[in-house]
């Protein structure tokens, strides 16, 4: 870090800006890192796919939104995009208890986070489909002609499912305000990226389309936010979808049963280097825009929501099992 | 009261409630410049412009997909698949988006959507391109599936499925497009999960859905003049299903045929034949039979073809059987 | 006899199956580096290679109808879906291609393929996780279903389905993975289309397939208790269906209870309850009942997801009815 | 046409070869034509997609193969590339009848047309579908280590199916040696490709994979026959695959029941002017190859063969009606 960044950071941004950036990564860590305890407790079961390591990507993209209006979409490495849109930490939680509480009344679990109030639209669990259901949500802002964008979230290992593809397609020739986020974690799974895919630059994948792509840092979070303010910005005011691969890492295993055998731990440990937390920190302690102590505090904070979650849900009822007949449908009454 | 096609009777339907409800839009493969690959969607592209009438490159898996996200933000799609052979290319879309967004966000996002399209044989397309498709969407809960048999009907339902907050599957079939039938002026609804008794009769059940309905009431024709008097069930909603419409029948009749164009393996047909099997067990003269399409795909030639499928005379067999002649 | 699980004895088959005909190979997702995503095909890679244990980019479509490809050919590919719910996206290859390539070609090309992976509910997964997907490849022409529920079964049948010269659809399941059983050292082949008597009884036949004959023996252990002798057929073959074994078995003991994970609506499950009302009219005693899933998409809550699928106390129940206890 | 270019012409192909050629094209005129005046007659049913002003594709293309092991796959639009592979008219013709002498024994039709023997696997009716097919046939070539290479046709409306996308990343991360052939004739059924395509370089849309592409006339035989040699021999000694798209137009409409009212008359008469047998009959004329009265033979036989194929249908059995309930499995005896 030059004198220069830092002095760019410090002028381009106020404090207040980079403190929620950096507070919300600091929540996010120490709730996954909950929920990861949780589940070797079986308080937790199935997948549960942390997000470790890439809190910067949702962090710094959806500061980009405007979320009285702008909508998410992710896959089912959801839980920090869920905290990002402003999901309460005890909803979460609940949820991956399966609890009555949970956002999703105990029915979808930690792949199917939703908070339609909150513009958060799941949460999906079969690789890059939701992909198609995002770019029509993005129609809908084009259609009703209010302003509006959806951010879609994917992996490296969903880029090469034909709905990606037949999606941009459609965003192209009908000027979707859509913003396709590829987070390259490096790994689909087990797979290194480059092993199953034709292109090792992934943002060029919408080149086929006209859709212009750009490589992103995904382990800063301010150019995560530059990027994705910058294709927000052409999404609304042009219409022009883009395509930004953010170029990350999960420090966890794809999900809590994986040995991860297949990289280093060398590897591993320079992706650590580069802790999206501990940059944007450093930045702001050298910056002279916070302290350790206050850093401390901040993580103490993050760390007693996260303790509180886990008690909110430990505390929560069961839903009730009739309740596994009701939300099939919707209410029967022919509307309007 | 005028007599209409079946196609214009699905039109109707669409066109009004595009006018009704300024969120319902239609898009799909030559819906809008093309007027449709069998004409339903005549006229829509001039009346409402590409904005509601959309057509769209051959991407079933990303329109159908598209579609169930602009239900999820609040719009009313209908998606036209050109034919259901094509929608397999977007049946993950249907089953793990569509069916179940409502559960797994525990009731958060409605998916009020219809994909309708022809299903079903038509004639000389083979195996590919002639296939009814209800069974593999009717084992599915999330969905509704309809399949009217008549233009009234098909109004009447497609209205009620276009206002239902819910993915419906929408069964028609090309070679019902230029079926006529009396349709009122007057608009009219009609709900889920009503099956239309279409011929009265005491001695036997006939129960069926869809293009098949033509045949069975002809093999009806040909019991009376043996002097049987048969009732014959249009279910025209499948799913809901109206088991009690079928089972008062039965218990009256005691004898009944299910007729399905389907293939017989776990297929509505064999569905509907065990629920009367078993709840109609006290009354029964006779074994529940099915007349199904054979269990092979679809040939091209057409005595082939015919061959495969549903006929009055294989009806007629069937009945004869329930009824010991 | 050697204890192995059913994950060895699937593995066994496999790697038995690649070195005796060099036509065979694997491809999937995770199913080389990574051993499997649950570890069936660990070690596969080592031995035969990349060229024959292939692992693919998330592309079921693609890799699905690539293996196809590969089976039009002359090779005798083994395609891995991670789960079931994933081969929704490569339905359309399966049902428009694979099923259908042998008619539509007159006879002239051959679709020698396996199709395998988890199918079911497995646990905490949710709606988009967790579902018997069976129904919907029993329901097409020109398949061949299979759902083993022990090592034993699943080894021979699996050999069967690769040297098989159709497309078969071959079910396991992450929950049967981890049972064991008893394997013999020598080699041995399974024949399709033979139904297995799991357990010998004469009072009432319980027919089942897949994961659920775990429970219903346990039920008929239960029933053992109350003086009711419970004959118990796993099916093993779907399709082909072993039709005589079980109209025998009824024919016996004149009452019947299917169970079968499935949802219900047009499943496998009540396809052979209609079977056996129909075949067995005059023999039963009471309505075939059918023991299902609920009709509802997998709840994520464990108690939920329970509540949702078969079990022993369903299963008791049911069998009481028919027992009129 | 320059007196150049003609020069040219005759140095690098025998006549033979040309005559060759020619006369494929034109006996695929006329058994088109053939059918398409028998499906007047009710002859013949269902879609019936005709091949006419596009044959220099399938024609040149097939050209460039080794028959004796290369292989040959395409969509529904299937009876150039039939006859193209040598396939006989008359079991052409009487599968699109129906009939038991057809290549399908009736069961296929028009649009599923295979003769394994001569390298023709089909005739598929999904769009897209076949694609990944081809790519699966493709791989056995590499894995049974032998020489060889497959053609894959489709139309410009295909380019937008997962399907399309998928196969070619597979291909290029596993180096099959395929060329991948997009017939552009300017509309997918009713739509022009320029509406619902977000590129309208189709030969470009490979770049996302890393696979190369080519924009080829393909109402010049010459030209389409050359592309293909070269892009056969990269498949083949490199494992290159590559994705050739043949710009072409059809006189007819999609199917017999098409209006076509999307186009022009003077758009349809700018393609005849290029048709492209006309051109390659213009081109030997002048180049002293070819006399009219040799061409009017040549017409004269293919539509005699035409004629004969037409009542070799007509003449031929139907298939018994018990063989609808054969072909649906292969002999059940295990093998081997
Ligand atoms: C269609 C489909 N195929 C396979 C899977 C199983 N699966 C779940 S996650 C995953 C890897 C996805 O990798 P990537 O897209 O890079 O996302 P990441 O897990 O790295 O966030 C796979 C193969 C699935 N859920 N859906
Ligand atoms: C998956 C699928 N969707 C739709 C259709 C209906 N359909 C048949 S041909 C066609 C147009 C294809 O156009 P193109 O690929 O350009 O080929 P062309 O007919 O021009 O040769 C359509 C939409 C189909 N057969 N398959
Ligand atoms: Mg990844
Ligand atoms: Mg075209």
């Amino acid at each position: 870090m030059t004198e220069q960044k830092m002095d760019q950071l410090i002028k381009n941004y106020d404090r207040d800006f980079l403190l929620k950036l950096l507070d919300q990564m600091v929540l996010m860590r120490r709730l996954e890192e909950k929920a990861g305890q949780m589940y070797g407790l079986q308080k937790i079961g199935g997948f549960c796919h942390l997000y470790i390591g890439q809190e910067a990507v949702a962090v710094g993209s959806i500061q980009a939104l405007d979320l009285s209006r702008d909508l998410v979409i992710t896959a089912y490495r959801d839980h920090g995009h869920a905290l990002a849109v402003g999901m309460e930490p005890n909803v979460i939680m609940a949820e991956l208890y399966g609890k009555a509480t949970g956002c999703s009344r105990g029915k979808g679990g930690s792949m199917h986070l939703f908070d339609v109030e909150k513009g958060m639209y799941g949460g999906h669990g079969i690789v890059g489909s939701h992909i198609a259901l995002a770019t029509g949500m993005a129609y809908t802002f084009k259609y009703n002609k209010t302003d509006g964008v959806v951010l879609c979230y994917f992996g490296d290992g969903a880029i090469h499912q034909g709905a990606f593809h037949e999606s941009l397609n459609l965003a192209k020739i009908w000027n979707i305000p859509i913003v396709y986020i590829c987070e390259n974690n490096q790994y689909g799974m087990g797979t290194d990226f480059r092993r199953v895919s034709g292109t090792h630059d992934l943002y060029r994948m919408g080149e086929s389309y006209g859709i212009p792509g750009k490589q992103v840092n995904g382990m800063d979070v301010l150019a995560v936010y530059e990027a994705t303010e910058e294709a927000v910005r052409q999404a609304k005011e042009e219409g022009v979808p883009t395509l930004l691969e953010m170029q990350t890492y999960r420090y966890r295993g794809h999900s809590m049963s994986d040995p991860g055998r297949y990289r280093t731990k060398e590897e591993l440990e320079t992706y650590r280097q580069q802790d999206p937390i501990l940059y944007l920190k450093s930045v702001m302690t050298a910056g002279g825009l916070l302290t350790e102590d206050e850093y401390k505090e901040m993580d103490k904070r993050a760390r007693a929501a996260a303790d509180a979650s886990a008690e909110f849900a430990e505390n929560s009822p069961e839903p009730e099992l009739d309740t596994r007949f009701e939300d099939v449908y919707a209410k029967e009454a022919v509307n309007g | 009261m005028a007599e209409i096609t079946y196609r214009e009777a699905i039109r109707q339907a669409i066109d009004e409630e595009m006018s009704r409800d300024e969120r319902v839009f239609i898009l799909g493969e030559e819906v809008a410049e093309y007027d449709g690959a069998y004409k339903v969607t005549q006229g829509l592209l001039d009346k409402y412009g590409d904005r509601r009438v959309m057509d769209t490159p051959i991407s079933e898996e990303g329109f159908t997909g598209f579609g169930i996200g602009a239900a999820m933000a609040g719009l009313r799609p209908i998606v036209e698949w050109m034919t259901f052979n094509f929608s397999l290319m977007a049946y993950d879309q249907v089953v793990n988006n569509a069916a179940k967004m409502l559960y797994m966000s525990g009731g958060q996002i409605k998916i009020p959507i219809v994909f309708r399209g022809p299903n079903g044989p038509a004639e000389y397309l083979a195996a590919q391109h002639s296939q009814a498709l209800q069974s593999i969407y009717a084992h599915i809960p999330g969905l509704k599936v309809v399949a009217p048999a008549t233009p009234y009907d098909a109004k009447g339902l497609l209205k009620t499925a276009i206002r239902d907050d819910n993915p419906v599957i929408f069964l028609e079939a090309e070679m019902m497009y230029s079926w006529k039938g009396e349709v009122p002026q007057e608009e009219y609804l009609i709900p889920f999960g009503q099956a239309d008794i279409k011929r009265k009769g005491t001695d036997i059940t006939l129960v069926t859905h869809a293009k098949p309905l033509r045949m069975v009431l002809e093999a009806a024709a040909e019991l009376e003049k043996m002097g049987v008097d048969a009732e014959v069930i249009d279910l025209r909603s499948i799913r809901p299903l109206d088991e009690k419409t079928i089972y008062e029948s039965v218990r009256r009749s005691n004898r009944c045929v299910v007729i399905d164009e389907s293939w017989p393996f776990a297929s509505v047909g064999s569905h509907v034949a065990w629920l009367v099997s078993r709840n109609c067990f006290d009354m029964l003269d006779a074994p529940v039979e099915l007349v199904s399409s054979d269990d092979v795909p679809m040939p091209y030639n057409h005595k082939l073809e015919l061959a495969v499928q549903p006929s009055v005379e294989k009806i007629l067999t069937a009945a004869k059987k329930v009824l010991y002649l």
